[in-house]
């Protein structure tokens, strides 16, 4: 049974549609990529997981258990981590404070899952006691990812991780996803990177217009023509 | 979607820098007038150390009552005009228990509950200062707070909860209507009159008050108490769960929602610090001044608001230094100006920060 | 939504309403005064008062439509702007402490003082948030009024000229009431002999028992209503022009009007000014009209009173400024006391000193002292309900009882000029 | 092959530089959002203004429309250097722009909200609105507004809606209503920020044929959008935005076929 599976789902902000029957799943450890053109509906698909956004029809389940239109408090709770494209870090929080605030519903501060972000990520370590507001783009991104693991998630969901990025840190970003994902977590990866995303995901959905239009392993994506045309038009 | 330029590009800029550099100028000017003063003996050291500690008194304070409009400004993101209320709630609860309890044996039912209401015993013959009756007067601090956070805890509930997404200026404009209506039941209950409630202060002298003869200990009794609240405050936020958490909602409140923050828990403890804070700043304001009004907090809601904005609306931090630096204004201008023109200082000055700097010395956030 | 271009101008409905609302609230004060049994002189008195404050919170409340209505300008130093209207009248006006200067001259250099002030406050303070903007402004209300009441103003010397505020004991002038005496009495000498409308109307009121200080209040009140309908005629003039559809495009987006190659900045200077110095001019006619005036009647208090009025009618309605500012008049204002008047007049209640001696009695079940205690205690719960009103508006309806904001800024008919003429019976809008 | 801004204002011929944007930068904070942006805009033609998210096209409309100064570079506009003025000032002038989310006037009607638009209105005057003789002119430019505006609302298919309060409209009419208010103001150029995003096809269908209506009548268009097929089938020249600087620029035909830009879109080390 798939972890995560997404059933024909409408869902949009308000009374405008974004999505129009997507389908998508993902199995236990699995690591799937979304792709397709700015303006596509991704970014839509992760918040209507996580009960950001208002689900016209269809059906989202998590381990088998029904939780469409549930709040993002729930959600959490479920075993699915979020880390969403912008202001994802507490910029007046130091990077330590970042992390506890990750754990928040545990009862008390996990050091050994706070030191296993930290042997994940060295920089956040050094960094431990300064404000986030105070971090590079790509430390941030590194920090919310760490604050997401911090409740230890079956699935992790990251909304472009790679956006502002510097090109160098672009691969630097996708290797530590690939640790993640190693470890054992299954990913949903949300990119307009499309080529980096496809080249390292076991899966890919191309979404364009609010639907998926493909949906094959990633290198076949990759190597698609269709696929190419479809993100500089036809 | 973006921050806009409503002033109009180069020009505003220009202007912006020469009110700076004439803030600059007036502030060299007044501190060199000071030491002129000071050196021909027009001002002694004596007056001059009279005006900053009760500036410093005044400023610790409003820095109290600061906090909580700042904490409720960043968490729940508007202006609350009825902070000022929770001030005279706590001052009316607190002094009412306090006055229950000294007065036992002394004073008639109905002025003890009510206050003197009355009339009845004044508080001279209850010895009612912080030596004689140092029990009633502690019962009374930690009545004010407690009454003050439940009092509000409910308003939170009837009011602003149901208005939690309605926007900067609905929730501004109930908040109004909460000081009203919050203010005239106090009224109705203790009556509008304004009346003495605690004995005057004892005086203490010793040469670490160089100034003075001798320091007065009811002011003293808020220094330390205000200190350490203030100190107490920043541990809460700095080091515990709950204080982190309420930083982080004041940050960002969707991804507190979606970091798993209980937020209608961390709204209820930011109340209940505020407004526990005021009631304590409200209390003991009496305490200093002695005389009790249903203004009282009405009164003082600018110079609180001057205070906040100064420091940086939202940065609780920049409400301590906003108030202090507040206290100390209307105090010191005293050296220039009389003193029915001092509090026309302080609301000028926070005018001025606001067209000079609207985010205030330290930052703070933005809202509606 | 389709009628709107062809029903009945705007100016008749609004007619219709208020005079409807003004009809409505006359019955309920005179069954009030028939049951006081109070004689044709004490009835027409109470109408005339509560037409009074209804005239003065209309035209507040109208001048505050102009500003947070249809700019969104939350402007709560109302009570400033009015302070700073009376007094440079008082100053122009008055022979002992101002310049002695003809009263209309006063009026006028009212009105522009408050402007000036307006501008004052307008030209830093329109690049802050709403909230910002609220707070500065009651900063500048608080100023004006500890200025006022500042013994360093109490005296001074302008050329030689001495004049003052007089501290906290107010400023003395002509009272702008006085001006009816112009169409009283002959030599404008209040008390002297009848002359124009005087000679007409003393002899119709003396036959139905109408005293002589009555009419010359209620032809005071009649004129206040002349100004509300001024107020409301060029309001609504300004509303319905391409100046009004500009100031709602400030309220609605002021970013997308700026786009649009608006000068928001200059229409929210004006408009400020104008509007502050309405609220001048409104002063002037209230707070000026008994001749005398302290600091005390400028607490900010007034400025909520007004916004109680304008948010109960609807803000962004000029007709719901009017209506506001009846109902705030009559049934928070004048109400509460007569309501007191008729209790005390039928029922034997004392006043206990504190609610502890009205509520002790209720052990042996006498609701008496209670009712004495609340009836005495009617101006802390004028001002409770004030509050209520306010926060049960916000959170059932915030755009007030009639309110909307919607009514249409243009200065002519919407429909199309070139089919208008064969419009009849032609479905509107939805041409093929 | 990019056109100079050194054109003389007088030189009026078509492919002259309208629009001129030369090494623009702005940041906030320590993000560069754009970085020594340069290119120019021809007279009379649709150009596109593409990119990946992020790659600065927003932050550089809203310089150019004076939303925000910029750190660096001018931006010129009919011959003129328009750097750093008001939104107004640089509407006046001719250079209209619409939003990537539409900016209706939601408590205004659909006919008001295009009523306010035009330029020089006599009325907007505050002693003209209230003066009894000054009215007599407003009310005549009025009626001459309110026709104009009808003509507007029927080119733009909208006309049934016009007495329905703005915030009402769907998210794609509410586009089309953006269009036609920016029309109003009689502008020699209009930049289009996303102007078909939630718009459905037909209607995306009306506002293109719209766009190319208006471009016979002389006006001059900048277009950021998303959809490709948009772009490459109705511009005649396409500016490619890529971390806040300009990476390529041409004709459609070329622009697909520019490994960089691929590159750019599909991601990948370089």
């Amino acid at each position: 049974m798939a972890a995560l599976e997404v059933a024909d789902l409408d869902a949009g902000y308000g009374e405008l549609q974004v999505l129009e029957g997507v389908d998508m799943t993902v199995e236990d450890g699995e690591y799937v990529s979304i792709v397709g053109p700015n303006g596509a509906g991704k970014s839509t698909v992760m918040k209507s997981v996580f009960g950001l956004t208002t689900v016209m029809g269809g059906r989202i389940t998590f381990d088998g258990e029904g939780i469409t239109g549930r709040r993002p408090e729930e959600i959490i709770t479920t075993g699915i981590g979020y880390v969403p494209q912008n202001d994802n870090v507490f910029p007046s929080l130091s990077v330590r404070e970042n992390l506890e605030m990750g754990a928040y519903i545990l009862e008390d501060v996990p050091e050994d899952r706070i030191q296993r972000v930290y042997g994940r990520f060295p920089i956040l370590e050094e960094r431990a006691g300064q404000k986030a507001g105070s971090l590079s783009g790509g430390q941030r991104q590194m920090l919310a990812m760490g604050r997401a693991l911090m409740l230890d998630p079956e699935l992790l969901m990251l909304d472009e991780p790679s956006a502002g990025l510097a090109p160098d840190l672009v691969s630097e970003m996708f290797d530590r996803i690939d640790r993640i994902n190693a470890d054992g977590t299954a990913v949903l990866l949300v990119e307009q990177n499309a080529k980096e995303a496809l080249a390292r995901c076991d899966r890919g959905y191309v979404l364009v217009q609010g639907q998926n239009r493909y949906e094959d392993s990633g290198d076949a994506l990759l190597s698609d023509e269709q696929v190419r045309r479809e993100f500089l038009g036809g | 979607m973006s921050t806009v330029d409503l002033g109009g590009g180069i020009s505003r800029l220009t202007s912006e820098r020469t009110v700076r550099a004439l803030v600059v100028v007036a502030a060299v000017v007044l501190a060199l007038d000071l030491v002129r003063r000071i050196y021909t003996g027009s001002l002694t050291l004596g007056t001059l150390g009279f005006y900053l500690w009760n500036g410093i008194v005044d400023g610790l304070v409003f820095g109290l009552a600061g906090i909580g409009l700042s904490m409720t400004y960043s968490i729940l993101r508007f202006a609350n005009f009825s902070h000022g209320d929770l001030l005279t709630t706590g001052a009316f609860s607190g002094w009412t228990v306090a006055y229950l309890i000294a007065g036992a044996g002394i004073a008639d039912t109905s002025s003890r509950l009510l206050l003197r209401a009355d009339g009845g015993a004044p508080p001279g013959q209850l010895d009612l200062q912080i030596l004689g009756e140092p029990i009633a007067i502690l019962a009374g601090l930690v009545v004010a707070a407690l009454l003050t956070v439940l009092i509000a805890l409910a308003i939170d509930r009837v009011v602003y909860r149901p208005l939690r997404d309605a926007g900067g200026i609905p929730l501004l404009i109930a908040s109004v209507g909460v000081a009203l209506a919050l203010r005239y039941f106090i009224a109705l209950v203790y009556t509008s009159q304004n009346r003495a409630v605690t004995a005057s202060s004892p005086e203490w002298s010793s040469p670490v008050f160089f100034w003075t003869e001798g320091v007065n200990v009811h002011e003293l009794t808020m220094v330390v108490s205000a200190t350490v609240l203030m100190v107490g405050i920043h541990l809460l936020l700095q080091y515990t769960k709950l204080g982190t958490s309420m930083r982080a909602m004041a940050d960002n409140r969707d991804l507190a929602l979606i970091t798993g923050i209980p937020t209608e828990r961390v709204v209820r403890a930011t109340w209940m610090i505020g407004a526990g804070l005021a009631g304590v700043a409200g209390y003991l304001i009496v305490l200093d001044r002695g005389t009790i009004t249903i203004n009282l907090g009405w009164f003082l809601l600018l110079l609180i608001f001057a205070a906040v904005i100064l420091g940086g609306i939202g940065s609780i931090y920049g409400a301590i230094v906003g108030a202090l630096i507040i206290g100390l204004t209307i105090n010191v201008s005293l050296v220039w100006i009389p003193s029915d023109m001092n509090e026309i200082a302080a609301f000028g000055l926070m005018i001025l920060v606001l067209l000079v700097r609207p985010q205030g010395l330290f930052g703070g956030v933005e809202t509606a | 939504m389709s009628e709107h271009g062809d029903s009945r101008p705007q100016w008749v409905t609004d007619a219709l309403l208020i005079g409807g609302a003004l009809l409505a609230t006359y019955a309920v004060f005179t069954v009030f005064g028939l049951v006081l049994g109070l004689d044709v002189n004490g009835i027409v008195s109470t109408l005339q008062r509560v037409t009074f404050f209804a005239a003065v919170y209309a035209l507040l409340a109208l001048a505050l439509n102009l500003h947070w209505g249809y700019t969104g300008l939350f402007n709560i130093g109302v009570a400033g702007f009015m302070a700073v209207g009376v007094y440079a009248m008082g100053l122009l006006s008055s022979a002992e402490q101002g310049f002695g200067l003809p009263l209309w001259i006063g009026v006028v250099g009212g009105m522009i003082a408050a402007a000036l002030v307006g501008l004052l406050a307008a030209l830093p303070a329109l690049r802050l948030r709403a909230d910002y903007f609220a707070i500065v402004t009651l900063g500048l209300s608080e100023i004006i009024r500890r200025a006022l009441l500042s013994s360093s103003l109490r005296e001074f010397e302008i050329g030689g000229q001495s004049l003052g505020t007089g501290g906290g004991s107010g400023i003395g002038f002509p009272a702008t009431e006085g001006v009816v005496d112009y169409v009283l009495y002959a030599g404008a000498e209040r008390g002297g002999d009848p002359a124009l409308l005087g000679s007409l109307l003393f002899p119709l009121a003396e036959t139905v028992g109408i005293q002589p200080s009555v009419v010359r209040s209620s032809v005071y009140t009649a004129l206040l209503v002349v100004f509300v309908i001024a107020f409301y005629l060029v309001l609504s003039r300004i509303g319905a022009s391409p100046f009004g559809r500009v100031l709602k495009g400030i309220r609605e987006d002021e970013v997308a009007a700026r786009s649009l190659g608006k000068h928001t900045n200059t229409a929210k200077i004006k408009v400020f000014m104008l509007g502050c110095a309405l609220m001048g001019l409104a002063g002037m006619l209230w707070q000026g009209s008994r001749g005398t005036v302290t600091p005390s009647q400028f607490m900010p208090i007034v400025t909520f009173y007004v916004f109680v009025a304008l948010i109960v009618g609807g803000s962004g309605s000029n007709a719901g400024s009017i209506v506001g500012g009846l109902v705030f008049a009559a049934a928070l204002w004048e109400g509460p006391p007569f309501v007191r008047r008729i209790i005390r007049a039928n029922m034997d209640v004392s006043t206990p000193t504190t609610i502890y001696d009205a509520l002790l009695p209720l052990a042996d079940l006498d609701v008496l002292p209670l009712v004495g205690y609340l009836v005495g205690s009617l101006d802390e719960i004028r001002f409770m309900i004030v509050g209520i009103v306010l926060v049960v508006l916000m959170l059932w309806r915030p755009d007030g009882l009639l309110g909307h904001r919607k009514e249409i800024a243009a200065a002519t008919d919407l429909s199309r000029p070139s089919r208008r003429a064969g419009r009849e019976g032609v479905e509107e809008g939805g041409d093929p | 092959m990019s056109e100079t801004s050194e054109a003389p204002a007088e030189q009026r011929d078509a492919g002259e530089a309208l629009l001129a944007v030369e090494n623009l930068r702005k940041t906030f904070g320590g993000i560069v959002a754009v970085d020594d942006a340069s290119f120019s805009v021809e007279r009379g033609t649709i150009t596109g203004l593409i990119g990946p998210n992020g790659a600065g096209k927003s932050t550089t409309f809203d310089c150019i429309t004076g939303v925000y100064t910029p750190d660096a570079g001018t931006v010129t506009f009919d011959g003129e250097e328009i750097t750093g003025r008001s939104p107004p000032a640089i509407a006046d002038r001719g250079l209209v722009r619409t939003f990537q989310i539409a900016r209706e006037f939601p408590e205004m009607t659909v006919l008001e909200n295009v009523l306010l638009a035009p330029k020089d209105q006599l009325g907007e005057s505050l002693w003209r609105s209230v003066a009894p003789i000054a009215r007599r002119e407003v009310v005549e430019q009025e009626e001459e507004l309110v026709e104009q505006a009808w003509e507007t609302l029927e080119f733009f298919e909208i006309d049934h809606l016009a007495r329905e309060y703005a915030g009402t409209l769907s998210g794609g009419q509410r586009k089309l209503l953006e269009l036609a208010r920016a029309l109003q103001t009689e502008p020699s150029m209009l930049l289009l920020d996303e102007p078909m995003a939630g718009v459905n096809p037909s209607l995306e269908k009306k506002l293109l044929e719209r766009v190319h209506d208006l471009q016979e009548r002389g006006y001059t268009f900048l277009i950021v959008e998303h959809d490709m097929d948009v772009i490459m089938n109705h511009c005649e020249r396409v500016i490619v935005m890529h971390q806040g600087s300009v990476l390529a620029e041409g004709e459609p035909a070329a622009i697909k076929e520019d490994e960089r830009v691929i590159e750019a879109y599909l991601g990948g080390e370089n």
